[in-house]
């Protein structure tokens, strides 16, 4: 019965991880891994790692969907100039 | 086991089962409102599973998740302010629903500390908590009004 | 001396550092100075420990020594093999810093020091993994090395398929190096150590009188996928000519020379001290696995160099071929056949890098590297048209250089029937680079034909328009641009002339081997008519497709092999999957048993 | 080859690695075991250390060598980053427009700031005493930072940010751990090896020999780091425009 | 077999299969993406694979972290360290390379004007 915090986290990376690679739009598929690093970082608390959970949560929640959105941002803003230019 | 663990079981498994279901399905904005929830609902959980497995290290993974968690729908709702401002995206029941979460499981574990370093800890973990998931939902739904580009 | 192993991957590391730190105030000849020192000493280094290295120098980083047999440290092995690797990646760094001096357009502007910098962390990664003794340690230096070969590859942005040829380069060697991780955390699983040697004591205590199970084959085959993505065995080896064809040349010169073949070294050093043992993988198995995949990798490495035109593609190919005989080397696990391998790759390295080397003096003077549209025009480049040549006859076994003697002494070890491999791939390879130069540098024959009809979309590698990598075209090729390759040349003909040289490799590869047999190392009868036999074989074909094209172009068989090769990196992570599985297959007996 | 036809690959490839993963995984000891013979070895050499968090301990001073090799691989994609997104031939610089920033916003940015800073430098600082440590304490300060960004706009972020100050403080603090590694040889031990200073008193901020340096050098070289690596993709995202100027 | 072993057997190995799973939908999803960005997101989801298998590895039941700021040493049995400091290293190594990806796409974006990989049509052959 301890197991069943386990089970969930775990359940609940599996599901992400399945939405992360389910939702084809970047902006979206980034809106998930946000919440993947979340789970992640849950599941590795109840396998008593809160160095890895920590680390996982500084990289993970911010620092990584900070980065995918920017070069989101780079490529819609390129691919939306080049139509204008082409108008 | 005991009832902490299982408390926090209950929560995360509510908090982590309904940000999956909100954040893959639906609208932009129905998912960036998933993305704060599961901040919001997930940092009671972790402070629960600190009182559980009794270590008040583990506090510092609440504390981080209440720092850096709106920070994160924050950079959404900047970054998707184009998008946003057409849904204008608002949960104010959920949201009001996980703050109030949030501060009663500050208040308890608050209660059952008694005070000392740790209940300070706690409270501003409280604090920025409820400040950050009222603040991010409020920049969601319009909190960037000039961003075209910058 | 073993105090000073771990300062082999520290010293460049370190160097790149104060690099970065200081370089935006230095010129840039100081910047570059500075950067072949710190090359350079790692090199002395190498060298310096090389002959302690028997027995084997065996360093705990951090003062972590063994109390009752186990530590918490990490091991670091200096025996021959591990020494010679790091004194061979040290000296082509070496070269390439030396190749790239002055002229190579090195942006960022104003940052001198950036790009001497990288190659240096590529080498400290590179030494760190030859002398790792610790499997989690001997992947953050696999990641270190990739990491830094990604940035190099794509180190000229504004190129299309410079960019595009990194990112396939990246996404697929990354997912390796995570296929290696999910294999060492099985193996940590199972035996709780992360020590090579410990992890095969404790297989071996686990396995009992019961042989591998489907964990051990599990492990070897993921930690074996990583090492082989990385040296580009078939079906893994999509992203090498992409890389390899866009990265820039001193880059090349180092991803072909010693980067691919580290994969080999990884394979040989993981199955030979990891393994090996009762509790391995039995060794008809492995023999199986490694030289099915080699006979296949040289095959297509051999075809498809034969049908570029993109000369540095061409040699991306024919680094494929290569990789493939080293395998097979490897692979039929004969203390004889290591050490081919280790000579074939001494002088292949020479011989490779000398060749891009050449290539990108083309590049730099005319703008392009394609066969064709160089027609004869580099006549008057008769000292790079010279070491082209000859690189290709020794790249096809020419005695006495270090290639014709590892070619011999491993045809002799792998037996007949994969002899033929041998002598097939290295004559088509070199007759491929020698069909380049006498159209490049001589002129010879028709000038060739563009397909006519539809263009197809083969065509478009066929390296035509690529931007020279100097700041403007060169006139007049710089004294140490024309240099190098003449010095990686004759290096690798040293490592077949120079007397000795050849018994000391083969007794440091036997010492370190797992065989515990020590076999001599001599060129032999057989060996060098075999050579002559390949050497003949690609001056043959090379004169009949520069003379009578038509004879020799492109069947229409070849096609679907070149349309495998998709530019689609979706494509290659499927085939990485399929060569997972390929792997699995083979050396599925080994837990049927 | 067709979508299909990859698909077909996938399968054929994915079925295979799938039953290798599973045979694997029934083999393995069953999750909860109590058998760890390094785990608990470490647990022991962390202590004759006087280093209360063991993670910080194999980190810093058992497997140092995996954490400088760690340190390098993003050193050198900062640097590699730094290099692949420098700005092209045909680019130019487009200085961004500022940006309204709701009120509420602004004032929280502004608060949090601080706060945040000071998070990750107790994090640091609490390395080797609790979870945390010179990696998640330098992420989090250097995203504290970009806070301005999102308080305010580029053009605030750019102030309180000297991008070049930071690569120099990157290059140093990595050099600072290999010096470190260096002392040691120089001292006459091994590499790395921490046995220069006084392991202090368990559980005080000062234990554990070198541990408090290494993290000290690993905190600044993951801020400077992620600093570095941050303005780049700003820089792309929001300054740099193609084509000669509009 | 009762129902109560099946529900051990299944705790002893599901976490592990967990791994597996993670692993093959990001490979899954990597060879399939239609996205160079989605895909680069698709190796981070193929690496935390690697994180929870590391860290199922190394766990031991009823065991705590093994820092002892809070608690007394020998007070309690604690997991394995070692893997925790691997993952550590993992975490860090998967953020600069999904770094260095996203610079790289972000130049394809640029010089071939897309990020599809069905629309790159250079390196053929």
């Amino acid at each position: 019965m301890a197991d069943a915090v386990v089970v969930v986290a775990l359940l609940a990376v599996a599901g992400l991880a399945t939405a992360a690679v389910a939702n084809r739009d970047p902006a979206r598929q980034a809106l998930v891994l946000a919440v993947l690093g979340t789970a992640l970082a849950v599941l590795f608390t109840v396998l008593q790692a809160p160095d890895v959970g920590l680390s996982q949560l500084a990289v993970g929640s911010a620092l990584t969907p900070l980065l995918i959105m920017l070069s989101v941002r780079k490529v819609r803003r390129r691919s939306a100039h080049g139509k204008d230019s082409k108008q | 086991m005991n009832g902490w663990i299982l408390a926090a079981t209950v929560v995360l498994a509510v908090g982590l089962g309904t940000t999956l279901w909100g954040v893959a399905t639906g609208p932009l904005g129905r998912r960036v409102v998933a993305q704060n929830l599961s901040t919001a609902l997930v940092c009671p959980g972790l402070l629960l599973l600190s009182q559980g497995y009794d270590r008040t290290s583990y506090v510092d993974l609440a504390l981080l998740l209440a720092l850096l968690g709106p920070v994160g729908t924050l950079v959404f709702a900047r970054l998707l302010a184009d998008e946003l401002a057409e849904e204008q995206p608002r949960a104010w029941g959920l949201t009001w629903a996980a703050a109030g979460l949030g501060a009663v499981v500050v208040a308890v574990l608050c209660a059952v500390t008694g005070p000392g370093r740790s209940m300070v800890k706690l409270l501003i973990v409280g604090a920025l908590l409820v400040g950050g998931n009222l603040l991010a939902s409020r920049a969601m739904s319009g909190g960037f009004p000039g961003v075209s580009r910058g | 001396m073993h105090r000073l192993l771990p300062l082999l991957p520290a010293v460049p590391l370190l160097g790149a550092g104060l690099l970065v730190a200081g370089g935006r105030h230095l010129p840039r000849p100081v910047a570059e100075a500075f950067g072949c020192l710190a090359a350079a000493t790692t090199a002395a280094l190498a060298i310096v420990l090389l002959p302690h290295s028997s027995p084997a120098l065996v360093e705990w980083v951090g003062g972590w020594f063994p109390k009752g047999g186990e530590s918490v440290g990490i091991v670091l092995i200096g025996d021959g093999p591990s020494l010679g690797m790091a004194a061979l990646v040290s000296l082509l760094t070496l070269a390439a810093l030396a190749y790239s001096w002055h002229y190579f357009d090195e942006p960022p502007r104003g940052h001198a020091g950036t790009f001497p910098a990288l190659i240096l962390l590529f080498q400290g990664g590179m030494c760190g993994f030859a002398v790792a003794g610790d499997l989690f340690n001997a992947f953050v230096f696999f990641e270190l090395m990739s990491a830094v070969a990604y940035a190099l590859t794509g180190y000229r942005i504004d190129e299309a398929k410079a960019v595009q040829g990194a990112l396939s380069f990246a996404l697929v060697n990354s997912l390796g190096a995570y296929f290696m991780l999910m294999g060492i955390a099985l193996l940590y699983a199972r035996t709780g150590e992360l020590a090579m040697a410990k992890i095969a004591e404790g297989l071996n205590a686990a396995a009992g009188h019961h042989g591998p199970d489907a964990l051990t084959l599990t492990a070897f085959v993921l930690v074996l996928t990583g090492l082989l993505v990385k040296s580009a065995a078939v079906p893994f080896q999509f992203w090498l000519p992409d890389a390899h064809a866009v990265a820039p040349t001193p880059v090349c010169m180092l991803l072909s020379g010693v980067m691919v073949e580290l994969g080999v070294y990884g394979v040989w050093r993981v199955y030979g001290t990891v393994f090996s043992g009762p509790g391995g993988l039995p060794a008809a198995d492995v023999t199986r696995t490694l030289v099915v995949l080699g006979v296949l990798t040289g095959a297509v490495g051999a075809v498809m160099c034969w049908y570029q035109r993109h000369i540095k593609r061409l040699l991306a190919f024919s680094t494929i071929a290569h990789t493939g005989l080293f395998l097979i080397a490897v692979g039929v696990l004969k203390a004889e056949a290591d050490d081919g391998a280790a000579l074939y790759i001494l002088g292949h390295a020479g011989v490779k890098a000398a060749l891009f080397a050449c290539a990108g003096i083309l590049l730099d003077r005319y703008g392009t590297v394609d066969e064709f549209s160089l027609h004869g025009r580099a006549r008057h480049l008769r000292g790079v048209g010279a070491t082209f040549a000859v690189a290709g006859l020794a790249l096809a076994g020419l005695p006495p250089f270090g290639t014709g003697l590892g070619k011999a002494v491993s045809e002799e070890a792998v037996g007949a029937p994969l002899t033929v491999v041998y002598v097939a791939a290295s004559a088509l390879t070199g007759a491929a680079v020698l069909r380049v130069a006498a159209r490049v540098f001589l002129g010879f024959g028709p000038r060739p034909e563009e397909r006519e009809g539809e263009e197809r979309e083969e065509d478009k590698t066929s390296g035509a328009d690529e931007e020279p990598e100097t700041r403007q075209r060169l006139v007049r090729v710089p004294r140490t641009m024309g240099t190098v390759p003449a010095v990686l040349l004759a290096a690798a003909l040293a490592v077949g002339v120079v007397p000795g040289f050849a018994g000391l490799v083969g007794h440091a590869v036997d010492e370190a081997g797992t065989w515990g047999v020590f076999s001599s190392v001599h060129w032999t009868a057989t060996g060098v008519l075999l050579d002559l036999l390949s050497t003949l074989l690609a001056v043959g074909l090379a004169l009949v497709a520069v003379t009578r094209p038509g004879l020799l172009s492109a069947p229409e068989w070849a096609l679907p092999l070149r349309r495998l090769q998709s530019g689609h990196v979706g494509d290659y992570v499927a085939w990485l999957l399929v060569g997972t599985t390929l792997l699995g297959a083979l050396a599925l007996p080994a837990v049927l048993r | 080859m067709n979508p299909r036809a990859r698909l077909w690959l996938v399968v054929l490839g994915g079925g295979g690695l799938a039953a290798l993963l599973v045979a694997a995984c029934l083999r393995l000891p069953a999750f909860g075991g109590p058998w760890h013979p390094y785990g608990d070895r470490a647990v022991r050499a962390a202590l004759a250390r006087h280093i209360a968090n063991t993670i910080a301990s194999v980190n810093f001073d058992q497997r140092a060598f995996d954490t400088m090799g760690e340190m390098t691989i993003l050193f050198a994609a900062v640097l590699g980053c730094v290099v692949l997104l420098r700005q092209a031939r045909d680019e130019h610089r487009d200085p961004p427009e500022p940006c309204e920033v709701a009120a509420p916003v602004r004032r929280y940015a502004l608060v949090v700031l601080p706060i945040a800073l000071v998070t990750g430098l107790y994090v640091i600082a609490h390395g080797q005493l609790s979870p945390g440590g010179g990696f998640q304490g330098g992420v989090v300060a250097a995203t504290a930072l970009h806070l301005m960004y999102l308080g305010a706009d580029y053009a605030a972020l750019e102030r309180i940010r000297p991008v070049e100050a930071f690569e120099i403080g990157d290059a140093l603090s990595a050099s600072a751990y290999l010096v470190l590694g260096f002392a040691g040889v120089l001292a006459g031990g091994a590499f790395l090896a921490n046995t220069l200073l006084p392991y202090g008193t368990f559980n005080t901020l000062s234990s554990g020999g070198t541990v408090p340096l290494l993290n000290a050098a690993i905190g600044m070289e993951v801020a400077s780091a992620v600093v570095v690596l941050l303005a780049r993709f700003l820089d792309q995202a929001v300054e740099i425009e193609e084509g000669s100027g509009s | 077999m009762g129902s109560e072993s099946a529900v051990t057997a299944v705790t002893h190995v599901l976490p592990y299969l967990v791994a597996a799973y993670v692993f093959l939908v990001g490979c899954y999803g990597l060879a399939t993406s239609r996205n160079l960005i989605h895909a680069v997101g698709c190796l981070a989801v193929c690496q935390s694979a690697t994180y929870v298998l590391l860290l199922a590895v190394g766990y031991r039941d009823g065991g705590t972290a093994p820092v002892f700021s809070d608690i007394r040493p020998g007070s309690r049995p604690v997991v394995d360290p070692v893997v925790q400091a691997l993952t550590l290293t993992d975490v860090v190594v998967g953020a600069t390379v999904t770094a260095l990806l996203l610079a790289l796409t972000v130049q394809i974006a640029k010089r071939h004007g897309t990020v599809d990989p069905d629309e790159l049509r250079e390196l053929r052959g």
